[in-house]
């Protein structure tokens, strides 16, 4: 699209920095969405009340409460596009629509990952879960690949949301069962490094193989797919 | 001189409104070519259309010898346009922003810092948010990254509002200049003493169409 | 006009004619003449439309996604592969509705109850939910360019979405059935009038379905003529708006 | 037959809803074509 010449990397990373510096200015995901995910982890504590359970569930918790951030996480990632029409300037100064869907991409990467991460250190807190050194580098494993699959398919379909009226309640529908593979695949992964239910270490690995096959897919698709998804 | 923006019987939808409702239009390049109009008559969606953001539903155009109907996306990169919004990040200061603009369309720094002495948001405002700035200091700003843009038309959508004495004066100079180093300029005001003082040529735009 | 009323012409009428008997003759075999199953007893009868609606379901989508895909590779674009895919779209969701309600009714018979969180069910309930996300955005108005470009695409992302939820899903858990046609050794032996009878299951659900898209497709087309004929109105009305 | 409720009630439930979905398309189309031109039902 874009007959500047400029590569489309310096795109990319200028867009995922500008959206990182967007989130250092405003610091919306550390005032906000991680203490809403902080509360919604204790609210699982008060609902499954029970010796044992909490500990053998943490992993879906962690995963669950990831999900529903990331929700809010991306609808404002889509708001401060269209709060002052820069996803149209962005558009009519040619962007190539691929940069953009992977700058966006990183940037809400690189959000979820920290939230993802105080998450695990949450459940290893308040539920009391233990790891093993195996363990803990399976689960960072984990989070980086299964944080690559809900990037790609978040920022896919937020930008589809993001034009459309009540995007409030579409998102959710359309990425939620396109995600169901990363909580599952991500879910049994962490169960294996957190040891929950006796699992062992070596369990978790098919299942990354599982999120690796999804992280690969989307993001090539998305950056295909995004352009004709979010344009007019 | 050559025609840069050809349009004929161009109808464009919003939903299932026709906001354009055929369209001719004709623009040489060089012209300050001024859209006035009563307000709801199409003006907006008569830049969108140009600028290849807005897709054509009838008729034929061409922009900068480019087809709207078949390859509007290789017009956007030609061509600036400022709409009603200013297309900045709230949270992102003055500086910053500039920053990213130069960067998604390869501007250097110097290019950046000529652009925001020329719309005097250099200085202290450089690192004030944009969500702090007054109306005619963002419309400061939006304009600045449309020169860093370097663009062969410049589509402006009342570019006037929101800024001072001066700054109308200023915004009249850059066009002028960008004129005078081979660039066009079609814009729609309602400052119409000003903006006739500064058009070489007047389209009335009404009920969607050139009147 | 009196011939041709409505999206009916002779040769869809023929096919409705067949459908029906094929259908009033799969009730009758189904229900009435085949055989009950050694183990499964009479809750085989619910097979002869379950299976056929799961099977037209995937039929229904894989179109869907065929016709998106043309539309999103060819010269002209026509709207015709857009309508058909909508078409497909839509009565794949309510073929998927038709097969997960007996589907759970079957389970309620042979497992005791109306839900397990069995890989088959739980990949299908996740194909609804897909879909109805494709009828979503299919409604979210713009013109029929953008409608077909964007839902286009989610056809063919959700094609893709499918075997990716249904493979981790079996990861997951894998309780059910094998599929007894294809796996002798299965549950369910069928004999030859069973056989017959759920592959006349279906033959008539596919007929069904290829009645239904070209009925369907055809309202669609006219609802789009007469939202580009509103457009003449409008651009009618609009241009009066000068003079006044 | 056994489980006669659940057995036939399914039948019932996919009779009643794919023809419940087929009446409204048949419907439809007649109504919309009732205002249509012969051009705009290239079928005919």
């Amino acid at each position: 699209m874009s007959t500047t010449g400029i590569s489309k990397r310096r795109v990319v990373i200028a867009v995922a920095r500008k959206d990182l510096t967007i989130e250092w200015n405003s610091r919306i995901l550390v005032n906000q969405v991680a203490p809403f995910a902080a509360i919604v982890m204790v609210l699982f504590a008060f609902a499954l009340d029970n010796d044992g359970i909490l500990q053998r569930v943490a992993p879906g918790l962690v995963w669950l409460a990831t999900l529903f951030s990331m929700l809010v996480v991306i609808q404002r990632s889509f708001t401060v596009e269209s709060a002052d029409g820069a996803l149209d300037a962005l558009r009519v100064a040619g962007v190539d629509m691929g940069a953009i869907f992977m700058g966006k991409t990183i940037a809400l990467m690189v959000q979820l990952f920290v939230l993802e991460l105080m998450l695990v250190a949450t459940a290893v807190i308040l539920y009391g879960v233990e790891m093993t050194l195996a363990g803990f580098c399976e689960a960072i494993v984990t989070l980086v690949v299964a944080t690559i699959g809900l990037g790609s398919v978040g920022t896919l379909y937020g930008g589809l949301a993001a034009g459309a009226r009540g995007r409030e309640t579409l998102l959710p529908l359309l990425l939620l069962p396109a995600v169901a593979p990363v909580l599952i695949g991500a879910t049994r992964a962490t169960e294996a490094a957190f040891g929950s239910g006796g699992t062992t270490v070596s369990e978790g690995w098919p299942w990354i193989g599982l999120l690796l096959v999804f992280a690969v897919l989307f993001s090539a698709v998305g950056t295909v797919a995004f352009g004709p998804l979010v344009d007019e | 001189m050559d025609t840069v923006i050809e349009l004929s019987g161009v109808v464009a939808v919003l939903g299932q409104f026709p906001a354009l409702a055929g369209v001719d239009l004709s623009v040489q390049c060089g012209e300050i070519v001024l859209l006035q109009g009563p307000n709801g008559a199409g003006k907006t969606s008569l830049l969108r259309v140009c600028a290849g953001l807005m897709p054509i539903e009838r008729g034929t155009g061409h922009v900068l010898g480019i087809d709207l109907a078949t390859n509007r996306e290789a017009i956007r990169s030609r061509v600036g346009l400022l709409g009603h919004a200013n297309g900045l990040y709230l949270d992102l200061t003055v500086m910053q922003n500039l920053q990213f603009w130069a960067s998604t369309v390869a501007a250097t720094a110097s290019e950046v810092s000529t652009a925001m002495s020329t719309m005097r948001i250099d200085g202290r405002l450089a690192d004030v948010k944009a969500s702090q700035l007054s109306a005619g200091q963002r419309r400061r700003c939006a304009l600045a990254s449309l020169i860093v843009r370097r663009a062969e038309i410049w589509l402006l959508d009342e570019p006037h509002a929101g800024l001072d004495a001066a700054g109308r004066d200023e915004l009249d100079a850059l066009l002028r200049s960008a004129v005078a180093s081979g660039a066009t300029v079609v814009l729609a005001s309602h400052e119409r003493d000003r903006a006739l003082d500064l058009a070489t040529r007047t389209v009335t735009i009404d009920g969607g169409g050139a009147a | 006009m009196a011939k041709t009323s409505g999206t009916g012409t002779s040769a869809t009428r023929r096919l409705g004619i067949v459908v029906i008997l094929m259908l009033a003759t799969l009730a009758l075999c189904g229900l009435w003449f085949s055989a009950e199953d050694v183990v499964q007893g009479s809750t085989v009868r619910i097979m002869y439309i379950h299976v056929p609606s799961i099977w037209t379901a995937y039929i229904a989508f894989g179109l869907a996604a065929l016709c998106s895909g043309v539309y999103l590779s060819g010269k002209n674009r026509s709207l015709a592969w857009d309508r058909v895919a909508g078409a497909s779209g839509e009565i794949g969701v309510l073929f998927v509705a038709v097969s997960l309600v007996t589907g759970s009714m079957w389970g309620r018979l042979t497992w005791g109850t109306y839900w397990v969180w069995d890989a088959r069910l739980t990949s299908t309930a996740f194909l609804f939910i897909t879909y109805v996300g494709y009828l979503a955005v299919r409604q979210l108005g713009g013109t029929h360019r953008q409608r077909a470009r964007r839902s286009s695409v989610l056809a063919l992302l959700a094609i893709l979405e499918i075997p990716l939820v249904h493979f981790s899903v079996t990861l997951w858990r894998s309780l059910h059935q094998e599929a007894s046609v294809a796996n002798p050794n299965a549950k369910v032996e069928l004999d030859g009038l069973m056989l017959f009878s759920l592959f006349l299951g279906l033959v008539a659900f596919t007929m069904l379905f290829v009645w239904l898209v070209l009925h369907r497709q055809r309202a669609m087309m006219l609802e789009d003529a007469f939202s580009d004929r509103g457009l003449d109105v409008a651009i009618t009305a609009r241009r009066n708006e000068a003079g006044a | 037959m056994e489980h006669a409720s659940f057995i036939f009630g399914s039948w019932i439930i996919t009779a009643v809803s794919v023809g419940a979905y087929a009446i409204w398309v048949l419907r439809r189309g007649r109504e919309l074509a009732k205002q249509a031109t012969r051009e705009e039902m290239p079928w005919t």
